[in-house]
Protein backbone atom coordinates (compact mmCIF):
# COMPACT_ATOMS: atom_id res chain seq x y z
CA UNK A 1 0.00 0.00 0.00
CA UNK A 2 0.80 3.74 -1.02
CA UNK A 3 -0.82 6.54 0.46
CA UNK A 4 0.37 9.89 0.19
CA UNK A 5 -2.30 13.14 1.36
CA UNK A 6 -1.77 16.77 1.08
CA UNK A 7 -4.18 18.21 3.40
CA UNK A 8 -5.33 21.54 5.53
CA UNK A 9 -6.59 19.09 8.63
CA UNK A 10 -4.71 17.38 11.01
CA UNK A 11 -3.66 13.77 10.78
CA UNK A 12 -4.10 10.76 13.87
CA UNK A 13 -0.40 8.92 14.00
CA UNK A 14 -2.33 6.09 16.14
CA UNK A 15 -5.06 5.96 13.29
CA UNK A 16 -2.07 6.08 10.56
CA UNK A 17 0.42 3.46 12.56
CA UNK A 18 -2.21 0.86 12.66
CA UNK A 19 -3.63 1.21 9.07
CA UNK A 20 -0.42 1.03 8.01
CA UNK A 21 0.37 -1.96 9.88
CA UNK A 22 -2.63 -3.78 8.50
CA UNK A 23 -1.48 -3.25 4.84
CA UNK A 24 1.69 -5.21 5.28
CA UNK A 25 1.11 -8.07 7.68
CA UNK A 26 4.48 -9.48 6.32
CA UNK A 27 6.92 -6.55 7.90
CA UNK A 28 9.36 -6.81 11.05
CA UNK A 29 9.67 -3.50 11.00
CA UNK A 30 7.45 0.00 11.10
CA UNK A 31 9.88 3.57 11.02
CA UNK A 32 7.41 6.51 11.83
CA UNK A 33 8.89 10.31 11.15
CA UNK A 34 6.90 13.01 12.71
CA UNK A 35 7.45 16.79 12.02
CA UNK A 36 6.69 19.07 14.13
CA UNK A 37 5.95 23.28 14.03
CA UNK A 38 8.83 24.21 16.36
CA UNK A 39 8.84 27.77 18.25
CA UNK A 40 12.21 28.71 17.48
CA UNK A 41 13.05 30.67 13.93
CA UNK A 42 14.90 28.44 11.25
CA UNK A 43 18.59 30.33 12.00
CA UNK A 44 19.99 28.70 14.72
CA UNK A 45 21.32 32.19 16.03
CA UNK A 46 17.73 33.97 16.09
CA UNK A 47 16.69 33.78 20.07
CA UNK A 48 12.85 35.15 18.98
CA UNK A 49 10.25 32.56 18.93
CA UNK A 50 7.73 31.78 15.78
CA UNK A 51 4.06 31.94 16.43
CA UNK A 52 2.98 29.95 13.35
CA UNK A 53 4.19 28.79 9.85
CA UNK A 54 2.22 29.30 6.30
CA UNK A 55 2.55 25.77 3.94
CA UNK A 56 1.79 26.48 0.64
CA UNK A 57 1.86 24.45 -2.32
CA UNK A 58 1.34 23.68 -6.41
CA UNK A 59 -1.77 21.74 -5.82
CA UNK A 60 -2.02 18.98 -8.04
CA UNK A 61 2.21 19.31 -8.77
CA UNK A 62 2.69 18.09 -5.02
CA UNK A 63 0.62 15.66 -4.78
CA UNK A 64 2.24 13.97 -7.93
CA UNK A 65 5.99 14.65 -7.13
CA UNK A 66 5.06 13.32 -3.63
CA UNK A 67 3.88 9.69 -5.56
CA UNK A 68 7.09 9.89 -7.14
CA UNK A 69 9.60 10.24 -4.06
CA UNK A 70 7.53 7.53 -2.61
CA UNK A 71 7.76 5.18 -5.95
CA UNK A 72 11.55 5.64 -6.21
CA UNK A 73 11.57 4.82 -3.05
CA UNK A 74 9.91 1.78 -3.37
CA UNK A 75 12.16 1.00 -6.57
CA UNK A 76 15.17 1.24 -4.26
CA UNK A 77 14.09 -0.41 -0.81
CA UNK A 78 10.97 -2.52 -1.60
CA UNK A 79 9.25 -1.57 1.87
CA UNK A 80 5.66 -3.27 1.84
CA UNK A 81 3.59 0.08 2.93
CA UNK A 82 4.27 3.29 3.14
CA UNK A 83 1.96 6.50 4.06
CA UNK A 84 3.03 9.71 3.56
CA UNK A 85 0.81 12.80 5.25
CA UNK A 86 1.49 16.76 4.40
CA UNK A 87 -0.36 19.40 5.99
CA UNK A 88 -0.88 23.07 4.42
CA UNK A 89 -2.20 26.19 5.74
CA UNK A 90 -1.72 27.98 8.43
CA UNK A 91 0.04 25.71 11.49
CA UNK A 92 0.60 26.93 14.97
CA UNK A 93 4.20 25.91 16.87
CA UNK A 94 3.45 22.65 17.97
CA UNK A 95 1.59 21.46 15.23
CA UNK A 96 2.04 18.40 13.30
CA UNK A 97 3.44 19.04 9.65
CA UNK A 98 4.12 16.47 8.27
CA UNK A 99 3.84 12.33 8.49
CA UNK A 100 6.18 9.55 6.63
CA UNK A 101 5.74 5.66 7.65
CA UNK A 102 7.03 2.90 6.31
CA UNK A 103 6.30 -0.85 6.77
CA UNK A 104 9.53 -3.26 5.80
CA UNK A 105 10.76 -6.78 6.19
CA UNK A 106 14.12 -5.19 7.56
CA UNK A 107 14.35 -2.48 9.44
CA UNK A 108 17.30 -0.92 7.83
CA UNK A 109 15.12 -0.65 4.64
CA UNK A 110 12.76 1.10 6.76
CA UNK A 111 14.94 3.25 7.71
CA UNK A 112 16.41 4.30 5.19
CA UNK A 113 13.03 4.60 2.85
CA UNK A 114 11.64 6.75 5.66
CA UNK A 115 15.18 9.22 5.41
CA UNK A 116 14.80 8.99 1.64
CA UNK A 117 11.35 10.44 1.52
CA UNK A 118 11.96 12.75 4.18
CA UNK A 119 14.67 14.27 2.52
CA UNK A 120 12.94 13.99 -0.89
CA UNK A 121 10.13 15.94 0.07
CA UNK A 122 11.89 18.76 1.61
CA UNK A 123 14.00 19.44 -1.56
CA UNK A 124 11.98 17.99 -4.17
CA UNK A 125 8.18 18.79 -3.58
CA UNK A 126 6.18 22.20 -4.53
CA UNK A 127 6.03 22.92 -0.92
CA UNK A 128 6.54 26.36 0.72
CA UNK A 129 6.90 27.18 3.96
CA UNK A 130 6.93 31.13 5.31
CA UNK A 131 7.70 31.60 9.29
CA UNK A 132 5.67 34.06 11.02
CA UNK A 133 6.56 35.24 14.60
CA UNK A 134 7.68 38.21 16.97
CA UNK A 135 10.12 39.35 14.11
CA UNK A 136 7.68 39.67 11.34
CA UNK A 137 7.66 37.00 8.50
CA UNK A 138 10.35 35.15 6.28
CA UNK A 139 9.96 32.37 3.63
CA UNK A 140 12.17 29.53 4.06
CA UNK A 141 14.80 28.43 1.17
CA UNK A 142 16.39 25.46 0.69
CA UNK A 143 18.63 24.81 3.52
CA UNK A 144 22.14 24.13 2.65
CA UNK A 145 21.91 21.20 5.05
CA UNK A 146 18.69 19.79 3.27
CA UNK A 147 20.09 19.65 0.12
CA UNK A 148 23.16 17.70 1.36
CA UNK A 149 21.28 15.40 3.18
CA UNK A 150 19.23 15.13 -0.53
CA UNK A 151 22.38 14.96 -2.06
CA UNK A 152 23.52 11.48 0.08
CA UNK A 153 21.03 9.58 -1.96
CA UNK A 154 21.94 10.21 -5.37
CA UNK A 155 25.27 8.85 -5.57
CA UNK A 156 26.81 5.63 -6.73
CA UNK A 157 24.85 2.41 -6.31
CA UNK A 158 27.07 1.09 -4.16
CA UNK A 159 27.34 3.62 -1.34
CA UNK A 160 23.10 4.59 -1.42
CA UNK A 161 22.40 3.41 1.24
CA UNK A 162 23.12 5.35 4.19
CA UNK A 163 26.08 3.79 6.40
CA UNK B 1 -2.83 31.98 -24.00
CA UNK B 2 -0.58 31.14 -21.57
CA UNK B 3 -1.34 31.20 -17.50
CA UNK B 4 1.61 32.24 -15.44
CA UNK B 5 1.98 30.71 -12.08
CA UNK B 6 4.12 32.67 -8.98
CA UNK B 7 4.42 30.81 -5.89
CA UNK B 8 6.04 31.73 -2.54
CA UNK B 9 8.21 34.86 -1.83
CA UNK B 10 7.43 35.26 -5.61
CA UNK B 11 3.51 35.84 -5.75
CA UNK B 12 4.16 38.08 -3.11
CA UNK B 13 6.77 40.11 -5.35
CA UNK B 14 4.53 39.98 -7.67
CA UNK B 15 0.95 40.60 -6.02
CA UNK B 16 -0.60 38.11 -7.42
CA UNK B 17 -1.05 34.54 -7.44
CA UNK B 18 -1.19 34.08 -11.69
CA UNK B 19 -1.41 36.17 -14.81
CA UNK B 20 -1.25 35.36 -17.99
CA UNK B 21 0.34 35.75 -21.57
CA UNK B 22 0.31 35.33 -25.35
CA UNK B 23 1.10 32.46 -26.95
CA UNK B 24 3.96 32.69 -29.71
CA UNK B 25 5.74 29.96 -31.41
CA UNK B 26 9.35 29.34 -30.35
CA UNK B 27 8.14 30.79 -26.29
CA UNK B 28 9.79 29.73 -23.82
CA UNK B 29 10.03 30.17 -19.92
CA UNK B 30 12.99 32.23 -19.77
CA UNK B 31 11.21 34.83 -22.95
CA UNK B 32 8.23 34.71 -20.77
CA UNK B 33 10.59 36.05 -18.01
CA UNK B 34 11.78 38.86 -20.90
CA UNK B 35 8.40 39.67 -21.69
CA UNK B 36 7.38 40.22 -18.01
CA UNK B 37 9.78 42.86 -17.59
CA UNK B 38 7.69 45.57 -18.72
CA UNK B 39 4.99 45.43 -16.22
CA UNK B 40 5.82 43.77 -13.26
CA UNK B 41 7.88 44.80 -10.53
CA UNK B 42 11.65 44.91 -10.80
CA UNK B 43 12.41 42.47 -7.40
CA UNK B 44 10.09 39.88 -9.10
CA UNK B 45 11.99 40.10 -12.40
CA UNK B 46 15.63 39.91 -10.02
CA UNK B 47 13.68 36.86 -8.10
CA UNK B 48 12.84 34.84 -11.31
CA UNK B 49 16.40 35.30 -12.77
CA UNK B 50 17.86 33.92 -9.37
CA UNK B 51 19.74 30.55 -9.74
CA UNK B 52 17.29 28.47 -7.60
CA UNK B 53 14.26 29.43 -9.11
CA UNK B 54 13.17 26.62 -11.17
CA UNK B 55 9.98 26.34 -13.54
CA UNK B 56 7.58 23.32 -14.83
CA UNK B 57 5.03 23.60 -17.41
CA UNK B 58 1.84 21.58 -17.01
CA UNK B 59 2.82 20.94 -13.47
CA UNK B 60 6.11 18.92 -14.56
CA UNK B 61 9.74 20.25 -13.79
CA UNK B 62 10.89 21.23 -17.15
CA UNK B 63 13.56 23.62 -18.34
CA UNK B 64 14.14 27.55 -19.20
CA UNK B 65 14.75 26.62 -22.68
CA UNK B 66 12.12 24.06 -23.42
CA UNK B 67 9.58 24.94 -26.04
CA UNK B 68 5.75 25.52 -24.68
CA UNK B 69 2.40 25.28 -26.60
CA UNK B 70 -0.60 26.99 -26.60
CA UNK B 71 -2.56 27.03 -23.46
CA UNK B 72 0.45 25.63 -21.45
CA UNK B 73 0.37 26.53 -17.81
CA UNK B 74 4.09 27.96 -16.51
CA UNK B 75 4.63 27.72 -12.95
CA UNK B 76 7.61 29.56 -11.44
CA UNK B 77 9.09 27.80 -8.25
CA UNK B 78 11.51 29.29 -5.49
CA UNK B 79 13.54 27.09 -3.84
CA UNK B 80 11.46 24.59 -1.97
CA UNK B 81 11.17 24.19 1.84
CA UNK B 82 8.49 20.97 2.76
CA UNK B 83 9.19 19.14 5.35
CA UNK C 1 12.86 11.98 29.25
CA UNK C 2 14.78 8.64 29.13
CA UNK C 3 12.58 5.35 29.37
CA UNK C 4 13.75 2.27 29.10
CA UNK C 5 11.89 -0.88 30.02
CA UNK C 6 12.32 -4.58 29.91
CA UNK C 7 9.16 -6.60 30.32
CA UNK C 8 6.95 -9.38 29.16
CA UNK C 9 3.90 -7.74 28.42
CA UNK C 10 2.88 -5.66 25.46
CA UNK C 11 3.47 -1.60 24.76
CA UNK C 12 0.82 0.76 23.32
CA UNK C 13 2.73 2.67 20.57
CA UNK C 14 0.43 5.21 20.63
CA UNK C 15 0.60 5.99 24.42
CA UNK C 16 4.32 6.03 24.54
CA UNK C 17 4.38 8.18 21.17
CA UNK C 18 2.08 10.71 23.31
CA UNK C 19 3.92 10.57 26.62
CA UNK C 20 6.86 11.27 24.38
CA UNK C 21 5.74 13.97 22.79
CA UNK C 22 4.51 15.26 25.91
CA UNK C 23 7.64 15.30 27.53
CA UNK C 24 9.60 17.06 24.60
CA UNK C 25 7.25 20.12 24.32
CA UNK C 26 10.44 22.03 21.98
CA UNK C 27 10.72 18.35 19.45
CA UNK C 28 10.95 19.07 16.14
CA UNK C 29 10.86 15.31 15.28
CA UNK C 30 9.45 12.67 16.23
CA UNK C 31 11.27 9.35 14.99
CA UNK C 32 9.55 5.71 16.18
CA UNK C 33 10.83 2.37 15.28
CA UNK C 34 9.06 -1.26 16.20
CA UNK C 35 9.81 -4.27 15.42
CA UNK C 36 7.96 -7.10 15.16
CA UNK C 37 7.93 -10.48 15.08
CA UNK C 38 8.05 -12.10 11.61
CA UNK C 39 6.69 -15.12 10.20
CA UNK C 40 10.17 -16.60 8.00
CA UNK C 41 13.54 -17.80 9.09
CA UNK C 42 16.22 -14.97 9.37
CA UNK C 43 17.70 -17.51 6.94
CA UNK C 44 16.48 -16.03 3.65
CA UNK C 45 16.74 -19.03 1.62
CA UNK C 46 15.13 -20.89 4.28
CA UNK C 47 11.15 -21.52 3.12
CA UNK C 48 9.36 -22.43 6.27
CA UNK C 49 7.66 -20.18 8.50
CA UNK C 50 8.06 -19.62 12.06
CA UNK C 51 5.26 -19.77 14.89
CA UNK C 52 7.06 -17.78 17.50
CA UNK C 53 10.28 -16.87 19.14
CA UNK C 54 11.87 -16.75 22.74
CA UNK C 55 13.73 -13.76 23.88
CA UNK C 56 15.80 -14.40 27.12
CA UNK C 57 17.82 -11.82 28.90
CA UNK C 58 19.82 -11.40 31.65
CA UNK C 59 17.68 -9.94 34.62
CA UNK C 60 19.59 -6.42 35.58
CA UNK C 61 22.08 -6.46 33.12
CA UNK C 62 19.95 -5.85 30.06
CA UNK C 63 18.17 -2.70 31.94
CA UNK C 64 21.88 -1.03 32.84
CA UNK C 65 23.18 -2.34 29.07
CA UNK C 66 20.17 -0.17 27.18
CA UNK C 67 20.30 2.56 29.56
CA UNK C 68 24.04 2.85 28.87
CA UNK C 69 22.95 2.39 24.93
CA UNK C 70 20.70 5.46 25.42
CA UNK C 71 22.61 7.47 27.52
CA UNK C 72 25.71 7.07 24.46
CA UNK C 73 23.03 8.06 22.14
CA UNK C 74 22.42 11.38 23.88
CA UNK C 75 25.67 11.88 24.32
CA UNK C 76 26.10 11.78 20.32
CA UNK C 77 22.50 13.38 19.33
CA UNK C 78 21.57 15.47 22.38
CA UNK C 79 17.64 14.68 21.75
CA UNK C 80 14.96 15.74 24.62
CA UNK C 81 13.85 12.57 25.11
CA UNK C 82 13.97 8.67 24.34
CA UNK C 83 11.69 5.59 25.05
CA UNK C 84 13.33 2.26 24.65
CA UNK C 85 11.02 -1.04 25.68
CA UNK C 86 12.10 -4.06 24.63
CA UNK C 87 9.76 -7.85 25.02
CA UNK C 88 10.78 -10.69 26.45
CA UNK C 89 9.67 -13.76 27.11
CA UNK C 90 7.31 -16.19 24.24
CA UNK C 91 6.30 -13.71 21.06
CA UNK C 92 3.59 -15.32 18.46
CA UNK C 93 4.39 -13.79 14.70
CA UNK C 94 2.90 -10.93 14.08
CA UNK C 95 3.43 -9.77 18.31
CA UNK C 96 5.47 -5.92 18.90
CA UNK C 97 8.83 -7.07 19.59
CA UNK C 98 10.41 -3.89 20.58
CA UNK C 99 9.89 0.07 20.32
CA UNK C 100 12.51 2.71 19.98
CA UNK C 101 11.13 6.78 20.01
CA UNK C 102 13.07 9.50 19.96
CA UNK C 103 11.94 13.25 20.11
CA UNK C 104 13.96 15.53 18.95
CA UNK C 105 14.48 18.96 17.49
CA UNK C 106 16.63 18.68 14.25
CA UNK C 107 15.25 15.86 12.31
CA UNK C 108 18.64 14.24 11.27
CA UNK C 109 19.39 13.66 15.07
CA UNK C 110 16.14 11.82 15.58
CA UNK C 111 16.69 9.25 12.51
CA UNK C 112 20.55 8.90 14.22
CA UNK C 113 19.94 8.60 17.47
CA UNK C 114 17.27 5.51 16.62
CA UNK C 115 19.13 4.10 14.24
CA UNK C 116 22.17 4.13 16.94
CA UNK C 117 19.69 2.50 19.93
CA UNK C 118 18.32 -0.31 17.43
CA UNK C 119 21.77 -1.02 16.17
CA UNK C 120 23.31 -1.59 19.46
CA UNK C 121 20.32 -3.04 21.33
CA UNK C 122 20.97 -5.93 18.43
CA UNK C 123 24.69 -5.89 19.01
CA UNK C 124 25.29 -4.78 22.99
CA UNK C 125 22.35 -5.72 24.96
CA UNK C 126 22.28 -9.05 27.27
CA UNK C 127 19.58 -10.53 25.14
CA UNK C 128 19.01 -14.14 22.89
CA UNK C 129 16.38 -14.67 20.48
CA UNK C 130 15.44 -18.24 19.62
CA UNK C 131 13.21 -18.74 16.44
CA UNK C 132 10.95 -21.92 16.98
CA UNK C 133 8.70 -23.09 13.42
CA UNK C 134 7.91 -26.03 11.71
CA UNK C 135 11.66 -26.85 11.95
CA UNK C 136 12.39 -26.74 14.87
CA UNK C 137 13.84 -24.43 16.67
CA UNK C 138 17.37 -22.22 16.21
CA UNK C 139 19.32 -19.50 18.67
CA UNK C 140 20.07 -16.43 16.90
CA UNK C 141 23.54 -15.14 16.69
CA UNK C 142 25.32 -12.28 16.18
CA UNK C 143 24.44 -11.37 12.29
CA UNK C 144 27.39 -10.10 10.00
CA UNK C 145 24.82 -7.33 8.78
CA UNK C 146 24.20 -5.99 12.22
CA UNK C 147 27.74 -6.13 13.32
CA UNK C 148 28.69 -4.22 10.31
CA UNK C 149 25.71 -1.78 11.05
CA UNK C 150 26.68 -1.38 14.82
CA UNK C 151 30.40 -0.68 13.61
CA UNK C 152 29.38 2.76 11.69
CA UNK C 153 28.81 4.43 15.11
CA UNK C 154 32.08 3.59 16.37
CA UNK C 155 34.30 5.09 13.66
CA UNK C 156 36.22 8.20 13.57
CA UNK C 157 34.27 11.30 14.66
CA UNK C 158 34.56 13.13 11.62
CA UNK C 159 32.43 10.39 10.18
CA UNK C 160 30.12 9.22 13.22
CA UNK C 161 27.11 10.45 11.92
CA UNK C 162 25.41 8.35 9.25
CA UNK C 163 25.46 9.95 6.19
CA UNK D 1 31.14 -19.77 46.33
CA UNK D 2 31.60 -18.03 42.87
CA UNK D 3 27.89 -18.39 40.74
CA UNK D 4 27.78 -19.14 37.26
CA UNK D 5 24.88 -18.54 34.76
CA UNK D 6 24.53 -19.36 31.57
CA UNK D 7 22.46 -18.01 29.32
CA UNK D 8 20.35 -19.19 25.61
CA UNK D 9 22.03 -22.33 23.72
CA UNK D 10 25.10 -22.18 26.39
CA UNK D 11 22.11 -23.11 29.54
CA UNK D 12 20.40 -25.50 26.80
CA UNK D 13 23.73 -27.31 26.46
CA UNK D 14 24.73 -27.21 30.42
CA UNK D 15 21.35 -28.54 31.08
CA UNK D 16 20.82 -25.77 33.98
CA UNK D 17 20.59 -22.03 33.92
CA UNK D 18 23.18 -22.26 36.57
CA UNK D 19 26.04 -23.79 38.99
CA UNK D 20 28.39 -22.96 41.76
CA UNK D 21 31.96 -23.35 41.74
CA UNK D 22 34.51 -22.99 45.11
CA UNK D 23 36.24 -19.17 45.02
CA UNK D 24 40.27 -19.42 45.25
CA UNK D 25 42.74 -16.52 44.99
CA UNK D 26 43.90 -15.83 41.44
CA UNK D 27 40.92 -17.23 39.70
CA UNK D 28 39.57 -15.37 36.35
CA UNK D 29 36.83 -16.79 34.49
CA UNK D 30 38.88 -18.71 31.78
CA UNK D 31 39.91 -21.31 34.98
CA UNK D 32 36.13 -21.63 35.23
CA UNK D 33 36.02 -22.77 31.88
CA UNK D 34 38.35 -25.44 32.34
CA UNK D 35 37.37 -26.51 35.95
CA UNK D 36 33.61 -27.14 34.42
CA UNK D 37 35.62 -29.90 31.94
CA UNK D 38 35.43 -32.47 34.29
CA UNK D 39 31.25 -32.32 35.16
CA UNK D 40 30.13 -30.42 32.40
CA UNK D 41 29.06 -31.80 28.59
CA UNK D 42 31.86 -31.65 26.14
CA UNK D 43 29.29 -29.33 23.78
CA UNK D 44 29.04 -26.78 26.45
CA UNK D 45 33.11 -26.72 27.43
CA UNK D 46 33.63 -26.03 23.28
CA UNK D 47 30.55 -23.65 23.23
CA UNK D 48 31.95 -21.63 25.94
CA UNK D 49 35.75 -21.35 24.30
CA UNK D 50 33.74 -20.36 20.71
CA UNK D 51 35.64 -16.24 20.45
CA UNK D 52 32.18 -14.86 20.22
CA UNK D 53 31.42 -15.92 23.77
CA UNK D 54 31.92 -13.35 25.97
CA UNK D 55 31.93 -12.80 29.71
CA UNK D 56 30.04 -10.41 32.89
CA UNK D 57 30.65 -9.85 36.08
CA UNK D 58 28.42 -8.83 38.74
CA UNK D 59 26.63 -8.07 35.37
CA UNK D 60 29.52 -5.77 33.93
CA UNK D 61 31.31 -6.80 30.74
CA UNK D 62 34.52 -8.59 31.59
CA UNK D 63 37.70 -9.98 30.19
CA UNK D 64 37.93 -13.87 30.08
CA UNK D 65 41.16 -13.07 32.26
CA UNK D 66 39.90 -10.87 34.86
CA UNK D 67 40.77 -11.64 38.33
CA UNK D 68 37.38 -12.68 40.55
CA UNK D 69 36.93 -11.65 44.38
CA UNK D 70 34.72 -14.35 45.81
CA UNK D 71 31.34 -14.40 45.53
CA UNK D 72 31.08 -13.05 42.23
CA UNK D 73 28.53 -13.79 39.73
CA UNK D 74 29.95 -14.90 36.47
CA UNK D 75 27.68 -15.03 33.63
CA UNK D 76 28.56 -16.43 30.18
CA UNK D 77 27.25 -14.74 27.36
CA UNK D 78 27.04 -16.23 23.47
CA UNK D 79 26.41 -13.93 20.84
CA UNK D 80 23.19 -11.37 21.65
CA UNK D 81 20.51 -11.23 19.53
CA UNK D 82 18.01 -8.44 20.83
CA UNK D 83 16.00 -6.28 18.69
Amino acid sequence: MIKVEIQHGDFDVSAEYRALCDSAPNAGAIVTFVGLVRDFYDNPDDEESIDHIELTHYDGMTESLCQQIVGEAHAQYQFDSATVIHRVGKLYSGEQIVLVAVASRHRDKAFAAAQFIMDYLKTRATLWKKEVGSRGSKWIGLKDKDAHAAERWTRAPSTQKPI
Amino acid sequence: MIKLLFFAQLSELAGCDSTEAEFQNGLTPRMLVDQLESDMPAELIEALRFDAVMVSVNKVMAGWDDTLSADDEVAFLPPFSGG
